[in-house]
């Protein structure tokens, strides 16, 4: 066996010993160890750590990740109707080679103008949504979706310094849960009250007579969404909208930006604030890991000096005619005046801006009028046929975009059980949501999306016949 | 070089992403799309944006890419233990088995992903001494987050939530401490760093009462300095019956050396996406690890990663009673958990121990040529004690001999093609403070040119001011007119809102 | 900017790319490495290589990447008909479905490439009327090393190869026509270009015999000029007894307009790496693809890729008598080829025409522009046609005028960020000729753009001259001394023979 | 269904009948059509084109192009030992990086100093392949090593004035097919004649008996390999060389670079031209597509005179201590000489020269020294265990590299049912070469290289155990 003890490591250019002893020396020391002398002897860690073998060889690393990775499944091999708040959009090649340039993907930060063509991207980014939401004022991405509602619930807050938020009923649970979060428990002080207001069970829309019967001039804000988690269009927005205006409350409208091709913006029914998910433009799945949330509203500093995002704005520089981008509004964050800040920013999802942006710039208006429609086309389609296979059920069989809900009732089987006779030919079947919504029985949300076409579909429900019978 | 923006060019008409029509058996039985949304609810205005060909497009983002310096050159961006982020991952981070994936796939089907996360997991309970770690946080200052999150949900089980409502961190811990802490509905008690670097046992004995939740700090901070007392410090803090958190953003100078559970600390957290070489990406996706003893681990945001022995798979644990939920959707940004664990097995755990000698290796050396720059002194400049990863400098004293500071050397720097360093965070307890951290991927040769580049503008500085003041002079752009940026009539986040400030003066002339 | 030459990089020991030691097993069965290679044959002296860790090879080759100018801006380089390149044809390149593929895996498992070679070839043969294709030349010169291949082994088997040992050409096909001829052993006749733009049908005539192996020419030429008399022309080669074969090098200009085999042709070829969207890369990997009658089909390199009809399988058909063997090893560069078919599926039949059209749309707009710049004037004025898909511009007028021609043009086009075009290839029948070529995937503001920096540089070339021909001021490099590349004392291909020529003056100080 | 035929085309700018329109006017044309007037009518195909349906959008095409490469089955997914001139060896990441760069990837000409990065990049290809081998002189490749050796031996030819050229007849009958293409049929005047010397059958080392009988004052090219195509590193080299340049014969080694970590250079044993594969240092196989060839020689002029590649110097600029990089000896080319250059220059696999480079100057000296040790004791680990198959045999025990010769005669099973077999159980057997070398037996051969790892190895003799039975 090779000794390889002093072999330098492939990714540390300093492990060759003489760099190390030519430091050293310079700095008159005698060994390493000498530089943690600071560290108390009973502090120190002095046992082994019980690791994995190295495998500072690529060949043997690559081996090791591609075998591990192997035992998934992933959703180009099978067909997967999942989505709930992650979906299988298609990602453009552009999209990932720009993402991937080692110039972006690799960037710290430096100044305004050794960043520039990266705050340019980020402007063009927030320029862009603004178009698609009917917005002026943008800021960068924060986690998630549900991060961006949390946000932007207690930015209502501030602005109207009421303590109450209505969201509906019909949510996702999962980003209800991080809105929960957001607005703190009970014990707290600054504790925002997350009320449900139900739905319609015939529609899936909100339920105005529950909305007036919860709005009162405590309340900070209303929040609904657009498709909401059940798929469907919320289609009285502007009454929503109206009916907290009349109570002072902010209207916090949640969107999918990719149905904005085909459906108004939330700026035409009276949005205040602007939330949702950058996912759908250009990010992979990646287990989850493709989320990203956006916050947007009008450029009104009552609304902007709220933001906890990180803002660029576009300005002059010393060359008359020339512009460059800075942070705006950055002493606001938690950088500038930590517990004094606007909530907490930090390193969010950046780089996905920058994906994004090449999205939109790729989709222009054409191309999402185009997957809109082909969208939502093919997703009626889907749910009409699905309502062929008998005992199955469409909740809610129109005024849907991507999503629908599918239930089983009917077949006496489970979602559960549906799910595994799919999974063994290949289909990832809907989201079983019949836990977190009993009302609706045994419910799955399936989507649909542009990766899915006719043939897709007539898969599905020829899988689905085999599995209820 | 002249780059417009986007939504400067493009041509009516141009497409750059086209879609088939629905297949004549859809569309005949579902009707026209408009017809499928409701009529208030359809859109009427086309979106503004830009329309353009897929090569126009390419080539537009690739000369904005063109137009960043980051790590394509020298960057020493301190406070962040920037490192080279292997290629390798990012290909595998490409392939269907990771990208293609779904979170709320059947965990038969992601028993690979799995696996990672639970290995990843136990690499950085060893590394900690914690007992269970969960990726939910979607970066560092969200993992301090769930630490309140715990905090919260701990005590809230114990009932005592209402009283323990204060937050104890220190100046110079990352601001994140205290904005999550505040966020959280905490109050936050900041102790002010004394002559040694740290704040003193008597400042926090002073702070420490019933009303403590928690204790959240770095350690080292950047001035690079470690708090010998910190072991006190926990004990205290427990036996005031708070918690104690160790935010390791500065991990890489007590990497391999100490271990936060051994210390006392309750819990820790790591950045993957800078100390685990993931890539930063100008600032995420990025993953903060959030790990906690067993104590904690019920309170955790769920699920969790579990493994059943008997069987070998993994699954997700959703049924925790105790958890406080969720912090972000999902389970985490599991392709950068990916790449933290294909960096922590290349490295090996000699790898690591040897990162974080060289880390500090450097940082001294580093230090050492830069104190040799006449106008270049250190914080706290009496301790003799060598710095750990990284060294807070100041330029006051070049500032107050040419004018030159930390802003104008930042541009200027730029001209040699290296980027500038991070400065402080605010407060700027040092004067015209400077921050750079050399870490372990960067070469000698690469330390000397930065320090080189460090020493020449300071030269400049006496003989050429105003040559530096007027710096960038070789960057893609001049200096920016930062005076636009808070004021509420002239700033512009998105074109939209430049349109309507700037009118007809914001219309430059594309191309 | 001044990145060093790679040999002079790096540290002793540094390592890059490292590999495991032998398993214990192994190296217990097998004993030492050293003592498995013969004695006689062992390594003494290390390779001179640079030692470099895996960061600081990748930076060094990104900075080289960002000192091209290539393709990422304004290139409208002629005579290659550069397309958009597709990153998704890109991406698909390294799946392992394509580049961990070995060409002697059982067909059965190849079947995914074996059909979309058979796809892409029976898309060439509509295009071309032509009734087989294969791709194994590796470059547009190779596919006509293949024809003179193929033009031996016919007439070979007809026993009349020593006598038919001449190929006709025309001093305006591409050099590789003759070029290929001559390395296959036939004499080269070389018919001159006349006042129409192309030889005369009596100069043919002239030179066609007994003795004629074949026709090899190009139709448009660089010149944009169509012979119409080329179907009289094949005719006339046919009957004495010769081949017709068509280089489509260029081929945007009729692409889609008409169909070699319908011209009477017996053969083609066309650049998959440049007409049908494959990366140029620099010069290749690259994919001659090289079509022909039924007639010649037998005598094609093998294999050729077949589909069995009834099972719908595919093969590859290695037992070809008549088959003139190999041009080069393998099938292809089918990676190469993959791309050019997803270049033709995206295209559609509709979308190539559209190429076509746009291309000798815009090189006629160029025209109109690039001709009124006072200096500029084009190949045969006195013709009145339209041009097809490029043109030969001269700038003999402005050289006389000013001293600038193209050699000073291309440099201080540079300094604009835009490329320079192709000039012409040698001889140049044109003085001072340059031949820029729009294509299909440049817009109109692109065109627009280019041609004012050539009106630009023209107005330099008047007012100030010296600036011109000092260029470039703003590229990566000075001007080149261009004397030592052709004298043998002092051109060096290699670091060592630059260290021995040069001496100690050669070793610049790195970085 | 849309109307999508005036829909412009994502890659094609100009497809804006606007675009389109303003072009046709500034030239004056009323039409498209127009502009092809000088093609006579009878000239034009006016049929239609029966291609498969245009996919211009990137979500279907996409879908196609994995759908009908997902019918292959990679040596990723299976495990595979062929080799035989193509070699799956490890690309590191970076080497697609950097040749997928789009500065790269996509550069035409330009001119020296747009070039630049490109043209350096080229220039230390050619400078570390140089030390690889030995040589001073080193052209940028050719399309593979065939070619080159085909280039070669007509280099000797011009060199020397002769017109014979010996070559071993273990060559590969791929890579000597190529050769006898460059040498020309018999018919022609300037035919080569390729003329095979024997190799001992024990060894599969070129019969220096033979070599001395057929070697005369008429012969312009003595070639050989080594490693050779049978796997055997060719021990007497330096014999081979001397017995050619006593008779005025220039001597041609091809060589496999990767070996050169262990095995002495060329140079060492007198090579007057090295050729060789570079599809080793870094190209991914790509059913073929990897191959890449190169040539070197000592840097005498009467050598580089004959070079038929393209070269790049190193050289200065007007600015004092900058250098440059530019064509030398351009005007020897085709593109220089048409007929009368050095056979012919054109686009090759120039882009590959980027990947090795990269390769090689990852690898370092010590890199290659780990290979090349790893490769060759992992081989004979193979061999050995190989052997213990029962009826197996490993034809030429020792002295071999990655590579090596099994006959399955004693198991009285033919290759291809061997192969059959292992094809089952996900394993690419050897190549077949007994068609192509009868006096072998049913014989296959064998490719070992870093990424056959022991358990690798011992799969395939548990499996070949399984297969003879």
């Amino acid at each position: 066996m090779r000794q390889d003890q002093t072999r330098a490591h492939p990714w540390m250019p300093n492990s060759v010993p003489a760099a190390k002893d030519a430091m050293l020396a310079a700095i008159g020391a005698n060994s390493i160890e000498q530089l943690f002398a600071q560290i108390p002897e009973d502090h120190r860690f002095r046992g082994t750590f019980d690791l994995p073998p190295a495998l500072p060889s690529e060949v043997e690393l690559k081996k090791h990740l591609l075998k591990t990775l192997g035992k998934n499944r992933s959703c180009e091999e099978n067909l997967s109707f999942l989505g709930a708040g992650i979906y299988q959009h298609h990602v453009p090649a552009i999209v990932d080679e720009v993402a991937g340039r080692s110039e972006f993907l690799t960037s710290v930060w430096g100044t305004p103008m050794s960043d520039h063509g990266r705050n340019q991207a980020w402007f063009e980014f927030c320029s862009q949504l603004g178009e698609l939401v009917g917005m002026e004022f943008v800021g960068l991405p924060v986690y998630s979706w549900g991060c961006a509602a949390g946000n932007a619930a207690r930015m209502a807050a501030r602005i109207t310094g009421r303590r109450r938020l209505l969201v509906p009923a019909s949510m996702d649970p999962e980003r209800l849960a991080v809105v929960r979060q957001y607005c703190e428990p009970v014990q707290m002080a600054s504790h925002i009250a997350v009320e449900t207001v139900a739905f319609d069970p015939r529609t899936g829309l909100l339920d105005l007579d529950d909305l007036a019967a919860k709005l009162a001039d405590d309340v900070a804000g209303v929040y609904f969404e657009t498709p909401g988690f059940l798929g469907t269009i919320e289609s009285r927005g502007a009454e929503i909208a109206a009916a907290a205006k009349r109570h002072g409350a902010v209207t916090i409208v949640g969107v999918d930006p990719i149905s904005l091709g085909i459906l108004a913006p939330p700026s035409d029914y009276g949005a205040d604030i602007v939330v949702g998910t950058i996912q759908t433009l250009g990010a992979h799945m990646n287990c989850g890991g493709g989320a990203g949330g956006f916050i947007a509203s009008r450029d009104e500093e009552a609304y902007a000096r709220e933001y906890p995002t990180l803002n660029v704005s576009i300005t002059g520089t010393s060359v008359p005619g020339e512009v460059g981008f800075g942070l705006c509004l950055a002493h606001q964050s938690s950088y500038g005046m930590r517990e004094e800040g606007k909530d907490w920013t930090g390193n969010s999802v950046y780089l996905t801006a920058i994906a994004s942006a090449v999205y939109m710039s790729l989709m222009g208006p054409e191309g999402f009028r185009e997957i809109g429609e082909l969208i939502i086309q093919r997703a009626h389609y889907a749910a009409k046929r699905v309502a062929e296979v008998p005992g199955v059920e469409v909740v809610f069989s129109n005024g849907f975009f991507k999503e629908f809900v599918v239930r089983f009732d009917g077949t006496g089987k489970s979602v559960a059980q549906v799910n595994e006779a799919l999974m063994a030919k290949g289909i990832f079947g809907g989201k079983d949501i019949s836990a977190d919504f009993p009302a609706l029985g045994q419910a799955a949300l399936y989507c649909i999306t542009e990766i899915h076409g006719q043939a897709e579909i007539d898969r599905l429900v020829d899988a689905l016949k085999e599995a209820v019978r | 070089w002249n780059e417009p923006v986007v939504m400067e060019m493009g041509v009516p008409g141009r497409r750059g992403a086209v879609f088939p029509a629905a297949e004549a058996e859809v569309a005949a039985a579902v009707g026209e799309a408009s017809s499928l949304v409701p009529a208030a609810m359809r859109r009427r205005a086309k979106p503004a944006l830009p329309e353009m060909s897929e090569p126009d497009v390419l080539r537009h983002y690739l000369h904005l890419s063109q137009e960043v310096l980051g790590m394509m050159n020298i960057s020493l961006f301190g406070t962040c233990t920037m490192k080279y982020n292997s290629r390798l991952s990012e290909q595998i981070s490409l392939r269907p088995q990771m990208a293609d994936m779904h979170p709320y796939q059947d965990p038969r089907t992601l028993q690979g992903i799995l696996e990672i996360v639970h290995e990843f997991d136990l690499i950085l309970r060893q590394l900690s001494g914690m007992d269970q770690f969960v990726f939910q946080a979607a970066g560092g200052a969200h993992a301090a987050y769930t630490q309140t999150a715990v905090t919260r949900g701990y005590f809230a089980a114990k009932g005592e939530l209402e009283q323990r409502n204060q937050i104890i961190t220190t100046i110079q811990a990352h601001p994140c401490n205290p904005a999550t802490a505040a966020t959280s509905g905490f109050e936050v008690i900041t102790l002010m760093l004394e002559e040694n670097g740290y704040p003193s046992i008597e400042a926090l004995k002073a702070a420490l009462s019933n009303r403590t939740a928690a204790l959240m700090l770095n350690n080292p901070d950047d001035m690079g300095i470690y708090n010998p007392q910190i072991k006190e410090w926990v004990r205290l803090a427990k036996e005031a019956g708070a918690l104690a958190f160790y935010d390791h953003a500065n991990f890489n100078g007590v990497m391999s050396k100490i271990r936060a559970r051994d210390l006392g600390f309750d819990a820790c957290m790591f950045m993957l996406h800078k100390t685990f070489g993931g890539p930063k990406g100008g600032g995420g996706p990025a993953t903060g690890a959030y790990g906690c003893s067993a104590e904690l681990a019920p309170f955790l945001p769920k699920p969790v990663v579990v493994k059943d022995e008997a069987s070998g798979l993994y699954d997700l644990d959703y049924d925790r009673e105790m958890s406080v939920g969720k912090v972000r959707e999902f389970f985490g940004n599991l392709h950068i958990v990916m790449r933290a664990y294909a960096w922590a097995r290349a490295m090996g755990a000699e790898g690591i121990a040897e990162a974080s000698d060289i880390s500090v290796l450097a940082n001294n050396y580093m230090e050492k040529r830069l104190l040799a720059v006449d106008g270049v002194t250190k914080s706290h400049p009496h301790l003799d004690e060598y710095r750990l990863e990284m060294t807070r400098y100041s330029l006051e004293k070049l500032k107050e001999e040419t004018g030159i500071g930390v802003a104008e050397l930042s541009a200027r720097m730029v001209d040699f093609g290296v980027d500038a360093p991070w400065l402080a965070h605010e407060p700027w307890l040092v004067p015209e403070p400077f921050t750079p951290e050399a870490g372990e991927m960067w070469s000698k040769e690469d330390i000397d040119t930065w320090c080189d580049v460090i020493a020449q503008i300071a030269k400049e500085a006496r003989e050429n001011t105003d040559h530096v003041k007027a710096a960038p002079h070789n960057a893609a752009i001049h200096a920016i007119d930062g005076s636009a940026l808070d004021d509420p009539a002239r700033w512009a986040t998105t074109w939209r809102a430049y349109l309507k400030k700037h009118g007809a003066q914001a219309r430059r002339a594309a191309g």
